[in-house]
């Protein structure tokens, strides 16, 4: 009880003191793996990607409109979710990635989310494009939208899901990320309502992630997340994804993007 | 076919710092497939980084390297546009190569 | 879709602040979720249909009105089905459930028999070292709380249906979901009450 | 099929020199030299006796730096500096692995006795840094713990 009260009043350097004393037993080894990441090489095949001319109508992804106008793919992860008006709808990064494969490439939405989520044998087209284009806002301040009323709406919605209990076994998102300190197995367990714990997260993902040996997007993280609460699958790029999307990086706003990252 | 090689090469104080990433899949040989079937191993053994066409250092590895493998090495001393080459060969005969010029 | 329940937010909307304006209601997010879902292997869409417990829980952040809470909990202590005889199995196949996480996903078999998952959340046994800590400390359970007719019927209520002695709890009803069988849950007793479990040492 | 044979060899041997040139010798110029004996061995003695570095003495000048905890044991990132004088070798063993010889890496004229270098590991271990210098075998050891974290399996 005193330290909360000596923590208030000496503000920043005592936060950051108790931080430190707070900091996971896994921070040596999440900074080595980090720092000594595959996680370009999934960039580079993005990139390749990103240009390569496919679909009907034989195109390339590369006048695809992520928010900042057709072809500019610098800073643009940082933005999303938002509202776009071509759909009148909210869209994630990947959303708006098969957007883009359905209007510029003519594919269609069966050709393009044959295989959303990949493996490490065969990593999928998203993971390869959701890694350039988050690669491309490195450095740049998180700042989704938050000023159209749809993109509000999808905020309320992500937050309201967020405690939802359902599935076979009453889970809801706030069961495992809802409570300061807790774990799964060995796994520490981010408090994602609160904007501290949802920064560094938000900000490091899409990500290579360790235990897949492979390149991994937030829609897989979150479709994976209900799978463990044992529900039905959620639809690709459905309204439900993005809201949680949306929620998620609206409460890590502010941040500045640092992936994409490497994960456990 | 091999997947993307990439590599930094960098001054730092005193030596030159090389970063490299490979795409290989490094299969122990203990692993099954989709089908149920082992994957056979399948691995990078030899690597070799060269300083303007002279080998420095010579690396020999086991399938124990993570998938993907990345390894930094260190250079005596160096200089801006020295030409850094790193290249591989596994146990399947499949080679990659890449260069670049310190920054 | 949503539009309805933005009547009257505009004001609020204008305030950039994310928190201050209309959500959606519990229905309405219910509905959402069924049109945005699809059944996949053994995980079909009655799994998202919210049952009372699951809708007081969601309604109150997990904090029921206290009546409304104790009338709930005698109904979910009705559906827990007491086998005959002792409630006590083998604690080594309770040990292998106990550490088990796998079972009733879409990617699964559902003729296989699942895992309690019990190590996600719990610390049970001294010799497993990685454990969860959503749940409560499990270790030495039975040495100190003994192991008595009425501490088995206890524990295997709890785990065939932690919802009747507390709404809202966090721990799946594996007994009322049909996650694991009779002999499962009592094998899980013995892991949690039997003198020579690990978990007692 | 000696005769089929015979026929092989022959047009081998029209085509030895452009095998040579344009197959043969990219390969050879990779380091070929890969110690199979070394590598094939249970335990991390047997490996070190097949590369001729049975003999170690102990030093605190070769730097191990890694994590004393690693989350997942499919990347274990392990840095390692050799301040010894002519240092011209570095083998990384990881003593529980089933085959503990992970790598060996020889450095010549131009290179620092340095690798950073990701391994994998099937469950906590020592592991065994081994440098080689002026004809001598000097070690340094640490273990790493891994854990298993996920709810998944």
């Amino acid at each position: 009880m005193r330290t909360t009260v000596c923590a208030v009043a000496l503000g920043v350097s005592l936060a950051a003191a108790t931080a430190a004393a707070q900091e996971s037993q896994f921070a040596q080894y999440q900074k080595m793996v980090a720092e000594g990441s595959p996680v370009e090489l999934f960039e580079l095949v993005g990139e390749e990607l990103w240009q390569k001319k496919q679909g009907p109508k034989n195109a390339s992804l590369e006048q695809c409109d992520l928010g900042l106008g057709p072809g500019r793919v610098k800073g643009a992860h940082a933005r999303l979710p938002r509202y776009f008006k071509d759909v009148d709808r909210v869209m994630d990064v990947e959303t708006r990635l098969l957007h883009c494969m359905m209007t510029l490439q003519g594919r269609s939405r069966e050709d393009a989310l044959k295989r959303p989520f990949g493996n490490a044998d065969k990593p999928s087209e998203m993971e390869y494009l959701s890694a350039y284009v988050a690669g491309q806002s490195r450095g740049y301040k998180m700042s989704p939208g938050m000023s159209h009323p749809q993109e509000q709406e999808s905020y309320a919605l992500g937050k309201k899901l967020f405690y939802v209990r359902t599935g076979l076994w009453d889970f809801s998102c706030a069961s495992c990320h809802g409570e300061e300190g807790k774990r799964i197995r060995m796994s520490e367990l981010p408090v994602l309502s609160k904007p501290e714990a949802a920064r560094p997260l938000m900000a490091t993902w899409p990500a290579y992630r360790v235990s897949n040996s492979t390149f991994k997007t937030m829609q897989w993280r979150l479709n994976n997340c209900f799978r463990q609460m044992r529900t039905p699958e959620p639809v690709f790029g459905s309204e439900t994804i993005n809201a949680l999307n949306m929620y998620l990086t609206v409460t890590a706003r502010g941040a500045t993007y640092s992936g994409p990252g490497t994960k456990r | 076919m091999a997947g993307p090689m990439k590599m930094r090469a960098t001054l730092a104080s005193g030596y030159t710092d090389v970063r490299v990433l490979m795409s290989h899949p490094m299969e122990t040989g203990q692993r099954k497939g989709p089908d149920g079937k082992m994957i056979p191993l399948h691995f990078i053994q030899n690597l070799t980084v060269k300083v303007n066409g002279k080998t420095v250092v010579e690396g020999q590895i086991s399938q124990a390297v993570s998938r993907n493998p990345v390894f930094s090495f260190r250079l005596k001393g160096g200089a801006k546009g020295d030409k850094i080459e790193v290249s591989w060969l596994d146990n399947k005969g499949e080679t990659n190569r890449t260069e670049s010029a310190v920054a | 879709m949503m539009r309805k329940w933005m009547m009257g937010a505009g004001i609020a909307a204008l305030v950039l602040s994310p928190v201050a304006f209309a959500e959606p209601s519990d229905r309405e997010v219910q509905e959402i979720m069924k049109r945005d879902f699809r059944p996949k292997g053994q995980a079909k869409m009655d799994r998202i249909e919210q049952d009372a417990v699951q809708k007081v829980c969601t309604a109150s952040l997990n904090k029921p009105p206290a009546q409304l809470a104790k009338k709930l909990e005698a109904d979910q202590m009705e559906t827990i089905a007491y086998p005959a005889g002792s409630l006590m199995g083998n604690w080594k196949g309770g040990a292998a459930i106990a550490w088990s996480g796998q079972g009733m996903q879409w990617h699964e078999d559902p003729k296989k028999p699942s895992g309690g998952g019990c190590y996600n959340c719990h610390e049970m046994s001294p010799a497993r070292t990685s454990f969860g800590t959503i749940g409560p400390s499990l270790r030495g359970f039975g040495k100190t709380r003994g192991n008595g007719i009425e501490m088995q019927r206890y524990a295997y209520g709890k785990i065939y249906n932690a919802k009747a002695y507390n709404l809202c709890s966090e721990m799946p009803r594996f007994g009322h979901t049909n996650s694991l069988t009779e002999q499962q849950i009592k094998d899980l007793v013995a892991y949690l009450l039997d003198p020579a479990s690990p978990v007692n040492q | 099929m000696d005769d089929q044979r015979r026929g092989w060899l022959k047009a081998a041997g029209a085509l030895g020199v452009v095998l040579v040139a344009g197959l043969l010798k990219p390969v050879a110029a990779l380091a070929a030299t890969w110690n199979k004996d070394a590598f094939a061995a249970k335990s991390a003695a047997d490996a070190l006796k097949s590369l001729g570095a049975a003999d170690t003495a102990a030093s605190s000048d070769i730097v191990i730096e890694a994590p004393q905890i690693a989350e997942n044991g499919a990347v274990v990132p392990i840095e390692v500096t050799s301040k010894i004088a002519g240092t011209t070798s570095i083998a990384v063993l990881i003593e529980k692995n089933p085959f503990p010889l992970a790598g060996k890496f020889d450095f010549m004229e131009g290179a620092l006795a340095f690798v950073k270098l990701n391994v994998k590991m099937g469950e906590t271990s020592d592991v065994r840094v081994v440098a080689t210098a002026g004809g001598r075998n000097y070690v340094a050891t640490r273990e790493i713990k891994v854990t298993i974290g996920g709810c998944g399996g």
